[in-house]
């Protein structure tokens, strides 16, 4: 497994990124069967095939860190410590869920693992970024911000002021891109010019790598590996994660665009099952382990469809609390 | 399949694809641009097959890149082409608000009279599926703010249909604002309709008592409201803006003598919206004419929530407007 | 020089570099970013002299990207500081809209109240000094529409000095506009005035005839139409809305009780400006009050010519307020 | 001089040279003095010190070319053929202006030299260079685009937007930065976290190259390179070109933010003195020559002065004309 030694991957961390991992896999499948049955509405955005990222890159994060999240940002807030209990109850739309319910699947907030959305604006999380780390850093804080993007994120305006202005004033942002071939139906080639997007770190000399996002292990490896370095340095980094969604882009998708063929080769580069054969191999994963891990989360999930589920609509007199607030909250 | 020969009874993302088709097949200068309007089949599926039938040069996906994107066609335009340009939906035209306004919109009068800008630009607007704050802005009224902007907003498949072809014949920058639950409306083509006149309003149901003004996806809240007071007795003329600007105040003004009592219904945050405009328009030319205030029913001002209970109380509905009509013509 | 020892007149301009000095000084959350803040001195010299005096993390020069640093203040305030952000000139602002309507005034409400954004926005607005289309704005108008924002128009050298104070204690974001011919105005700072109640309207001139509603940079033009029509012997009352959202709708319709007859002044293009809004607010709850239509007097709708004879021609002129103001007092 | 050997430096192109960079020095001298003389108003940006810049672009160019301009564009609208008496007398805001009047300093605009504008949002110009790229290649005509701008624009998005469509459709624009190492007060490190601009293209797969922005006829010989490569494959290119203003950013700018001593030096390497010196050493330019061309210069300024002084305001009925437009022009 490339990049392994730099991680101690022993029995209960292995388990750990396997459990992580599953959980939001099957976290998203139940989301998918709930679409299906109109309890979650809106866009509903999977990251099916991506889990890998998100698990790789929290582990690098304690809890003073901050995450800027996408709208594909279920595995990103199941990672980063949001309950499931209310992530599901928001996209039921409950007052119990996260948001209170008016955010919905794009845009999760979750103030005490400081999770800033949720941002269904492609490129609008990345300014954002700038400034928590800012705010960070002038208070004396030596957080990292995880920001996370698509690639098709990284040809909106926003990607270049952003980069610029961090490296520029040396702000500890983490900034990881999903690479998944696909904004929409716009494959790479058709929407950037340089496709290798971790190579435009240098166009504003920063620092940017490559890592395999199908291969938990190199997430995290590299992710801690920069996150040390920004945190003593300040500096910012662009780590770009290829990797592959293996369903549509959003529930309202007949992905014309690209074949079946490509998504079963993609397919069989799948994290979970990657990871779980290496654990088999070295011995760290038994027959037992994986039906327990999958007993816990489905158990999990179910608890969190039945908050869900007695969830209670938010008043309509409330409709405007927060319009503007009353107070900062601390 | 010619124009002619479709058969009269269509969805409007249909007749939203028939007008883009028929134009481009008609007009070698005429293609279409935006995000994922090719490979992907468009936003709401808008423009799907488009791309295999007319191929990369006339049907081009762009990059996420809205300014660049914009400005590409207004600098097209100004070239000799006529392009239409598609930003997805007006929640990412705020990223191309500088080139709409500081470029389309100025250069023509700016250059002198220099240059004009022949250039469409289609979004999808408004709320209602649930897609929250930042998916489901209403913001044709902040354009229909700018000087040298043709703003439509087909309500009916036959608009949606036959607004196009004049869009494009306009020597200047004209925008196209879809509401997004208008696509799986089913409608009839008005017969013998081959082009809209996109400077007039359009009476959708004649009444005397009082006017009900609005356009695009809030038109058949409107005239389902008409309908409840039909029964009540009240007889609500039903206006459709469907030009935001210039306004066809004529059209206003008509129906507000015979009405004399005004209800303006727009899904913009109420605060600085549209219907501000309309309503001060009446006021300072019809003041004397007016039998009571003006009402106005607007989206509550607050960023969209996705909970589907708080977005529909947050959006205009039926019995909001006929009870603001009824408030009017039977008050106390 | 504390503020207290300050000469009590002193320039629009000098008004608001103390403030930002004393808000820096005072608290160590707060800093000021935008471009050319520092080395430069500041955009209409604002802020020259402070980062001298202040340093570097507090008078912060940013690259030319108005997404990217209006974004970073809005981070900023959320994660602790309290962050005054030049965005230029308004002009600029639409680069930086899409941060401040989709995260700045929506990320409060859509997370549920679990973070505020105490942030304050400065920028210059308006036209005068033949800066021509694309530098002339007045786009305050357009900010008003969106809630979870307040905005300030400060128009007297008091207002520009202690509006800021409190807008940084607002929780919510504060765009404060500032008129660009309003910074070498120079004026008698209001004794006894230590913050301005950022909440309400503000009478300048009492006056019985006709309410005169304006804001910014139309402040002195309108105070001057008053002038004339108090020599013809017509009192009117000229309201300083100076918030423009929330509007302070009582102290209108306690100016309208009290004329009957209201004209509204307002740098916006007519069409959709926030004299509509006003307008309209006042159509209302106070129709029955109006014994006269309501007037305006706005810009004309055309990108700001650079010729000084047209650049005063489309902008709101004392003549032409006194005249409407006259027109309704003395119809006929 | 560098680059010279590719481009024949006969006497009459020399002195061609000479005379179009000394028409934009002495023209914008008058300009300033007009400023003063409050006949000019509005914002006024000179470009004294860059005048090789514009001129040497512009001899790469054809009639069928368009030219995309900054607020920063006297030199470029002469060096381009705008006439300047319309240049002046849009200055004067008289309807005789090449805009009647209603652009000034910052918007000329010129239908018959293609010339757009005259923009005055920084950034601003570049997504209208590719659509009249764009629109030329879709009406196969084999036409360059030239776009400018200042190196403060290279960090805006629409920079990095418009390099990468540029380069993915194969846009024949050649992108010309001149970094004049200022935006406003605003030192290039204090902006850029890679003050190469030229670097930047690298981020899109564009060619790109720096170029003695001080030396006109290096800057001839690349963009003469450039466009001809334009011309053939369609492929964009990137040229920054290094250069100093010697003035102030406008006419309101005490210049705080640097020292008269780094002013003194670039003024060493002043664009024109450089060239005349050559020019006088291998014999092309005497003493005679060089009269002859300031009367010249002298006189078409006075003329041009004078047409802007008879010219007329335009009439206020007309300020409504055409905020819509009529027909299309052509
Ligand atoms: C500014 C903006 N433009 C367009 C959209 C519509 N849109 C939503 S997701 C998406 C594709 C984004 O692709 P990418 O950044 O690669 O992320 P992915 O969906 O692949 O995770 C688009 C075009 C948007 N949300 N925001
Ligand atoms: C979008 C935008 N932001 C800010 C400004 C104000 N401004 C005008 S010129 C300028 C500096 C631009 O620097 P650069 O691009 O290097 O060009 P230069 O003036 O040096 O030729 C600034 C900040 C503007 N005109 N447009
Ligand atoms: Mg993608
Ligand atoms: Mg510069």
């Amino acid at each position: 497994m490339t990049g392994a030694p730099k991680v101690h991957l022993d029995r209960a961390h292995g388990l750990r990124l396997l459990r992580e991992m599953l959980r939001i896999r099957r976290f998203e499948e139940k989301c998918a069967e709930l679409y299906q049955a109109q309890k979650i509405r809106g866009f509903l955005h999977l990251c099916d095939g991506e889990e890998a990222i998100s698990v790789g890159v929290m582990q690098a994060l304690g809890p003073d860190d901050w995450v800027v999240a996408t709208y594909r940002e279920h595995g990103q807030a199941l990672a980063r410590g949001v309950p499931m209990r209310a992530l599901m109850a928001e996209m039921y739309g409950r007052l119990e869920g996260c948001c209170r319910g008016r955010g919905g699947s794009m845009h999760i907030f979750d103030r005490a693992t400081r999770f800033l959305g949720g941002n269904a604006i492609v490129g609008g999380g990345l300014p954002l970024a700038l400034g928590v780390a800012l705010a960070d850093r002038m208070q004396g804080r030596r957080t990292v911000t995880a920001c996370f993007f698509g690639e098709g994120a990284a040809d909106e305006g926003e990607f270049h002021e952003s980069l610029n202005l961090a490296q520029l004033w040396r702000l500890p942002v983490l900034f990881v891109c999903e690479n998944n071939r696909y904004s929409m139906g716009t494959p790479l080639a058709v929407a950037e010019a340089e496709p290798e997007i971790w190579r435009k770190a240098a166009a504003y000399r920063m620092s940017g790598e490559a890592v395999d996002g199908m291969d938990v292990v190199a997430v995290e490896v590299a992710a801690r590996r920069a996150a040390e370095r920004i945190r003593e340095t300040g500096a910012p980094h662009l780590m770009e994660c290829l990797t592959y969604r293996f369903r549509a882009h959003s529930m309202f998708d007949a992905q014309l665009y690209r074949t079946k063929e490509e998504v079963t080769a993609w397919r069989a580069r799948d994290p979970i099952p990657r990871l779980s054969a290496w654990l088999v191999q070295v011995g760290h994963l038994h027959e037992a382990d994986l039906a327990r891990i999958e007993a816990e989360i489905g158990a999990e999930i179910e608890d969190a469809v039945a908050y869900a589920e007695a969830g209670t609509p938010e008043p309509v007199e409330e409709l405007e609390r927060f319009v503007t607030m009353e107070a900062v909250p601390s | 399949m010619s124009a002619t020969a479709s058969p009269s009874r269509i969805t409007y993302r249909e007749a939203c694809r028939q007008a883009i088709r028929e134009a481009i097949l008609a007009d070698p200068r005429v293609f279409l641009m935006g995000e994922d309007v090719g490979r992907y089949g468009g936003c709401y599926a808008v423009t799907k097959g488009l791309l295999e039938e007319l191929g990369e040069e006339r049907i081009r996906d762009t990059p996420l890149s809205e300014s660049a994107f914009v400005g590409a066609g207004i600098g097209a335009a100004i070239a000799g082409m006529r392009p239409i340009v598609e930003v997805m939906t007006c929640n990412f035209s705020l990223l191309a608000l500088d080139q709409i306004l500081n470029n389309a919109a100025t250069i023509p009068h700016m250059s002198g009279g220099q240059f004009a800008v022949p250039l469409v630009l289609r979004m999808a607007t408004g709320a209602g599926r649930q897609l929250a704050a930042q998916h489901s802005h209403s913001l044709e009224g902040w354009f229909a703010h700018i000087p040298g902007l043709r703003i439509l907003a087909p309500a009916t498949v036959t608009d949606a249909r036959f607004m196009l072809a004049p869009a494009l014949a306009d020597p200047n920058p004209v925008l196209i604002f879809e509401h997004i639950m208008l696509y799986n409306m089913e409608g009839e083509l008005e017969p013998g309709v081959a082009a809209v006149d996109i400077a007039r309003a359009r009476i959708r149901r004649p009444g005397r008592d009082v006017s009900l003004i609005t356009y695009g996806g809030s038109l058949f809240k409107t005239l389902a409201a008409a309908e409840t007071l039909a029964a009540e007795g009240i007889e609500a003329e039903v206006l459709d803006l469907r030009v935001l600007r210039p306004l066809d105040t004529a059209a206003i003004m008509d129906s507000v003598a015979r009405t004399r009592r005004v209800v303006i219904v727009d899904e913009g945050w109420r605060s600085g919206s549209l219907s501000a405009e309309v309503a001060m328009r009446i006021v300072e030319e019809a003041f004397f004419e007016l039998d009571a205030p003006i009402r106005r029913v607007c989206s509550r001002e607050v960023p969209m929530p996705y909970a589907a209970h708080l977005e529909q109380a947050a959006l205009p509905q039926p019995e909001a407007i006929a009870a603001a009509a009824r408030g009017l013509v039977r008050p106390g």
